[in-house]
């Protein structure tokens, strides 16, 4: 472990800016370039470089693990990580972690949550639980008919919301209730064509959960062209700009805004303190979950979709 | 020369003789067993829906049917579409006549074949790799021109290939069908009516007879790399049109779709033997296969495990009927 | 030797790495004749003609076309200048049919707007043209939509040949065309090398086949070690001498004598009838 | 014949034959560029990590290359990976021991090999789509299989491979790249001294041919996918090492991944030419890309672009040197 | 012809499509003796040894070796049997060097634990035999680790005949060794094929060259339309009657009588020496 002091002392400071790394689950999806803009943005305020890295694919633990060694030799100070997988990457935080530099999560909790220094996200199950409650009072009487748009199989977003949508609807897993599940690793022509095909076989349907709002924009042209949107409550999760429109537009009920910009910039300011005083961030920051709708339910809190322009994110 | 003339199996000869029989006949089995296990499969407008599943990926893989018959293969073609869609859904959210920006698409994607077709041929290198980096490129290039953002599309041309039509107040169709179906035709015709396409033929067949022969070869890998773009330009207005959004993220396993709808139309990846029918047949499996194991109700996770089964029988019903011929 | 020479090379080289495929060779074919080219297995005589034929770049050395210094950057090149070849591998595409191969490279269009407008081809008529000219020769094959690769070893030289034949302007390079073919289909290839020469065209023969060599060519030129080492007239030689200077049994001595290097080897060309 | 003997270039001419020259200055050229542009580049530590960054792809690599000889291609290879690092994992989880869990995972790769080779050889089918089909049902498997979960090693025998050491006290080195360099010396010597290889080269060069010579087409092809199996094994173990913590949705890139470090090996995808040696360059290749650019500060969208045209460039270096060679 | 054949065919058929390659063939090849087989090209005188090889299974009919009936399932059943075959396209694997296609299929290992453990093969041992037997045939090439590839046709073809040469044990088909050679290396390849007589096997000649033919063969097999229609001593024929006999233009009659079915073509066989 010689060496690495070495290396951590001598590679750190050699253009005399703070070197802060950001390592997303892929550079594809909008929500991850919001928290790489951000990011950049806010490194640039303060006069420090970021350097921003990612996995191929949603689930490349291999890549970011890389991603994490590679940034680790560059010599930053921080590095700003949403994990694909809540344990897959934790050696390489380690390792990081042990030769001096501030890890934080973002957007994705690590398992255990003490592996990183500190943690700043969604509550992934509080957001899917409020998806779930507001489509459950917008049903009111009618039983629920659910189709579920999943991200990927497995991934740990992917379960709290999951998990945290059950839970708000009040439905177990597996329950007649529930039409049908279908992956669509939050891409919208997936999402599309997974509901088509749900829709050929059962095409009662009257609720719909969505991973994120690229699920949700496919699966609502699916519905629309089956003429089917009248009856349905669509939910969603993000509060990208669009998304947001798409809710005052009425394409969706309601999306679950995160902050992505928060997590970036608070990130950033994190490490930036780290470098100059040491002084490190710790424990889970939650960047909240806010229900935006046009048609509030009662018992849900929500804003309408005008506070959301003003606060969305893309 | 040691011959009989057996007339009477001259009929079967001909079918036999036409490469997208077995293809075609694995694609028959697939719908009679959907047909019998389902009752929602055979729907007039759930046939129409595969179709319309089947669109996008289907003209991906008539231009990788061009590129795979040249013994070449196109790992970039999908993520071509992918800029198109982008630049023409952009350019007319930011202002910019909707023909324009059409046409600014298809220019683009046909630049980027013409570019991987020039590598190809003057440097000589293997169309694996090259279409690897112009993928990879092509979609860093998309990403960072999209800028994390999707752009929904409302304009009427660029969405103009998913209208529908009912044709006897039943059989929906959408003029993206028709432009599929044109397509095909002309590929069809080139290939198999002019010199163009004995030339790609022969060039995937044995490149060095090719050469000896004064076919020039460069030319004819370079045209094909050309049309190849076109096509994946207009594969962009298709994927508009079914799904109108352009979103930098879409067809990400569209290059390998693409390939298995080829090969299982029967062309071989070794160059020099295949056809477009066969290709359009084996698009049409596999959004059968998808929709047909949906209707019966299976999970989708148990769909993959059938799929990969079902995919490998289809191109097994295609050797064995091939294999009788012998 | 006053006439120019339709088709020379002077000093050609080729390397392959360690072996030199054409060293220093000289080559002349005059107008209207038929020059054999002769020599021993790897002498160089494929790597000569693929040179004249523009399948191979030489690393040095110059291609005189009437004359004129030429560049052959591709077989395409000597095409244009109307040379025409039958390559040792015959240069056909395997999976394609008996007529496309004939015509693959120039194929022909419908007349009228089909042809001129959408460029159709006229493969019926291009069919029947490859039933004839197969037929001169004496190939016969089941259909002309049989693919190549079905055919025999004989038959598909017998399309290479054919295709040679048919198109050849200014000159015609055959290396070794009638390898595989039997008895009557290779005396059908010399008649018809005989009509080519009628028709004023100079032909290059390159044959194993003294007997073919003798009855057809009107000068031979005999190929050693990458070079031409004699050019003699089958009136003048017979052909133990011919083999004897393949062999290096014997040597062009300066003043066009004869000299022995080394006891004559078999030729293995006893006839028993 | 017409030879000579130009003694003085036989030191340049045996260089130039072995197959790995190319990629071997590829990747040279690519150490220098990075080297001069970083000041953390070349250090050993970092060097070491590159190396440790290559060994699963690599190892694929090394599996994908024997079946490429072949004239075949594997797309199942890292899905099967990963459903030998979920065994491992999993059954280590649930009570069983490790050596168990291990062996478990390796016969299940090699099993799914066997099953591979059988199809591809009884029923005659393209690689592309067999192995197409076993990716879907391996992946689809392996997500039955683990529901949802990843599963996280703790076991010293499943993460052995990641162990680290100092040789000299300064040069780190890894269990796995022991492992690795053990695996390529087997296969290299499997494929150039014995019988075997000399049939593996003739099955993929010319299949025909090497039925007439009497050679056992269809054993020779059937013992590649077993190897090769065996393989992706030992890159489940591999993964583990380096990552400890079983994951269904890792290496989806594993297939093209692999296949590219083959083709920038300098093996053809036609089959019958190249070598492992080139294999491990290739792999070495792409890793060196990556981390260079990391040190030169790039983030990934552009370090993408640069990829994918540095990729280009190393194929054409392979190609230019072996031109000179003819 | 009393002797029991060493390889026998009876009705042989063998159909793709609508071609009939086998169409009723019989054979039979007496031990120790040159057997001849001559016909038009597309006879099928390559489907028939083929089939005789393993290398195709026939429709129907039936094959024995020393008389008791068998089925190849693959040439490697054939190999098996002691049939050592030259195949027309040669059946090499091009980018091996010459040493490894020599050996292809029965490498050598390395005597002792190398060999036995771990399976090494005897590389040098492979390369010196190579260019033994290479030289016996007057084949010479720069380099037994040059790819076959390289090689000029009548170096491929000389691999290819050594090949086979050198691992016959019962009975060994050459179908066309001679088609590419030179003169004095196909001379070398007939007298090889003489001292393989004198060795006791048996050897099955496809060949074009008639001198060749009536140089070596004990009896000739004429192949016409897919079946042997004659089976004529050298010592008791023309040249020229084997020629009719080939093209039809002669037939064998009920009593074993030649017959005149039309005028004899051309044979191309007149030398002017
Ligand atoms: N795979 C195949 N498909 C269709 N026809 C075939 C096939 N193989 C051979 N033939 C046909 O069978 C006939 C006999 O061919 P074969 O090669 O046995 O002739 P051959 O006597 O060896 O001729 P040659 O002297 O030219 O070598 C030919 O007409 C040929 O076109
Ligand atoms: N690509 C190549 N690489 C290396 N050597 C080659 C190559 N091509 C040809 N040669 C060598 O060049 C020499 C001449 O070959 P060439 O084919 O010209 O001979 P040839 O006179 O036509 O012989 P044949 O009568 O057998 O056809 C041979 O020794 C051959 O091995
Ligand atoms: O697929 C799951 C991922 O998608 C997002 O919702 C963004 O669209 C992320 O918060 C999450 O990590
Ligand atoms: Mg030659
Ligand atoms: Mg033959």
């Amino acid at each position: 472990a010689c060496t690495s002091q070495k290396a951590a002392s001598s590679g750190g400071d050699s253009g005399g800016k703070i070197k802060i790394g950001l390592v997303t689950k892929t550079d594809s999806n909008p929500y991850f370039v919001e928290l790489r803009e951000s990011a950049k943005a806010e490194a640039d305020k303060s006069g420090a470089e970021l350097i921003a890295l990612a996995g191929k694919f949603d689930g490349d633990n291999d890549g970011q693990v890389a991603a994490l060694e590679n940034l680790v030799q560059q010599g930053v100070k921080a590095i700003l990580v949403t994990p694909s997988n809540s344990t897959g990457i934790l050696g390489a935080i380690k390792q990081a972690r042990d030769k001096g530099i501030l890890v934080i999560a973002l957007d994705t909790r690590t398992d255990p949550e003490s592996a990183v220094d500190a943690t700043l996200a969604t509550d992934n199950t509080e957001a899917g639980r409020l998806e779930g409650q507001y489509v459950k009072a917008a049903l009111g009487d009618r039983p629920p008919a659910v189709i579920m748009l999943d991200g990927t199989p497995g991934g740990t977003v992917d379960q709290q919301r999951h998990d945290g949508f059950l839970q708000g609807i009040g439905l177990a897993e597996g329950a007649p209730q529930i039409l049908g599940a279908e992956p669509t690793n939050g891409d919208q022509n997936k999402a599309q064509q997974a509901m088509e095909n749900l829709l050929q076989r059962n095409s009662s349907v009257n609720a719909v959960y969505n991973i994120n709002e690229p699920a949700a924009r496919g699966g609502q042209a699916a519905l629309q062209a089956r003429g089917l949107t009248d009856g349905v409550v669509v939910g969603a999760i993000d509060g990208g700009c669009q998304g947001v429109r798409d809710v005052q537009a009425g394409k969706y009920a309601v999306t679950v805004m995160q902050f992505p910009k928060k997590m970036a910039e608070q990130g950033v300011q994190a490490g930036v303190e780290f470098a100059r005083t040491g002084k490190k961030l710790s424990g889970f920051v939650n960047t909240g979950a806010v229900v935006i709708t046009d048609k509030p339910v009662p018992g849900v809190d929500s804003k309408d979709t005008a506070w959301g322009l003003q606060n969305c994110w893309g | 020369m040691a011959t009989k003339a057996l007339n009477r199996t001259s009929v079967a000869e001909f079918v036999l003789r036409t490469p997208a029989v077995g293809p075609a006949l694995a694609l028959l089995v697939a719908i009679v067993a959907f047909a019998l296990t389902t009752d929602t499969f055979l729907r007039l407008d759930n046939l129409s829906l595969v179709v319309q599943q089947s669109l996008v990926v289907g003209t991906l893989a008539l231009g990788q049917t061009l590129v795979i018959l040249t013994a070449g293969i196109d790992l970039a073609n999908a993520a071509t579409a992918v800029l198109g869609t982008l630049l023409m859904a952009k350019l007319v959210l930011t202002g910019a006549p909707a023909p324009l920006a059409l046409l600014t698409g298809l220019v683009v994607a046909a630049g980027i074949g013409a570019a991987t077709g020039g590598i190809v041929t003057s440097l000589r290198l293997p169309p694996f790799i090259v279409t690897l980096g112009t993928l990879t490129i092509v979609t860093a290039v998309s990403r960072i021109y999209a800028d994390g953002q999707s752009f929904p599309v409302t304009d009427g041309l660029l969405g103009f290939l998913g209208t529908r039509q009912y044709l006897f107040g039943q059989v929906e169709v959408t003029v993206g069908m028709g432009v599929a179906l044109a397509m095909f035709l002309v590929l069809w015709y080139a290939l198999t009516r002019t010199a163009w396409g004995k030339h790609v033929y022969a060039v995937g067949n044995d490149p060095e007879a090719a050469r000896l022969s004064g076919i020039h070869v460069r030319r004819t890998v370079l045209s094909v790399y050309l049309v190849a773009g076109i096509v994946y330009g207009i594969a962009a207005w298709q994927a508009l049109g079914r799904v109108p959004n352009a979103d930098p993220n879409a067809f990400q396993t569209g290059n390998l779709d693409s390939i298995t709808a080829v090969v299982l139309g029967g062309t071989s990846l070794f160059g020099g033997r295949g056809s477009v029918l066969g290709t359009l047949v084996g698009a049409l499996i596999v959004s059968v296969l998808r929709s047909g194991l949906t209707q019966a109700g299976i999970d989708s996770l148990y769909q993959d495990v059938a799929t990969g089964v079902l995919v490998i029988l289809a191109v097994a019903v295609d050797r064995f009927s091939r294999r009788r011929q012998r | 030797m006053t006439r120019e020479p339709v088709l020379a090379a002077r000093k050609l080289v080729k390397r392959y790495g360690k072996v030199t495929a054409i060293d220093g060779a000289d080559f002349d074919l005059l107008p209207g004749e038929v020059l054999a080219v002769v020599g021993d297995n790897g002498a160089g005589k494929s790597s000569l003609i693929k040179a004249l034929s523009g399948a191979l770049v030489p690393d040095s050395g110059q291609i005189l076309v009437d004359g004129n210094p030429v560049r052959f950057h591709g077989p395409l090149d000597a095409r244009r200048a109307g040379i025409e070849t039958v390559y040792q591998d015959l240069a056909l595409a395997p999976a394609q049919d008996i007529a496309s191969n004939l015509f693959l490279g120039r194929e022909r269009r419908r007349p009228g707007l089909l042809g001129r407008v959408f460029r159709m081809l006229d493969s019926g008529g291009m069919r029947a043209e490859a039933e004839r000219v197969l037929g001169d020769l004496g190939v016969r094959v089941k259909s002309m939509q049989q693919p190549v690769e079905t055919l025999s070893g004989g038959q598909r030289q017998g399309v290479a040949v054919a295709r040679a034949a048919a198109f050849g302007t200014r000159v015609v390079i055959m290396d070794e065309p009638t390898a595989a073919l039997g008895v009557a289909e290779a005396a059908r290839v010399l008649d018809l090398i005989g009509r080519i020469r009628d028709r004023g065209l100079p032909v290059v023969l390159i044959s194993h086949n003294m007997p073919h060599v003798f009855e057809i060519a009107d000068r031979i030129h005999v190929h050693r070690l990458g070079k031409r080492v004699a050019l003699v007239s089958p009136r003048e030689r017979t052909m133990n001498e011919v083999v004897g200077l393949i062999t290096g049994a014997l040597r062009m001595g300066e003043n066009g004598q004869l000299e022995e290097v080394s006891t004559v080897a078999r030729t293995g060309l006893t006839t028993r009838p």
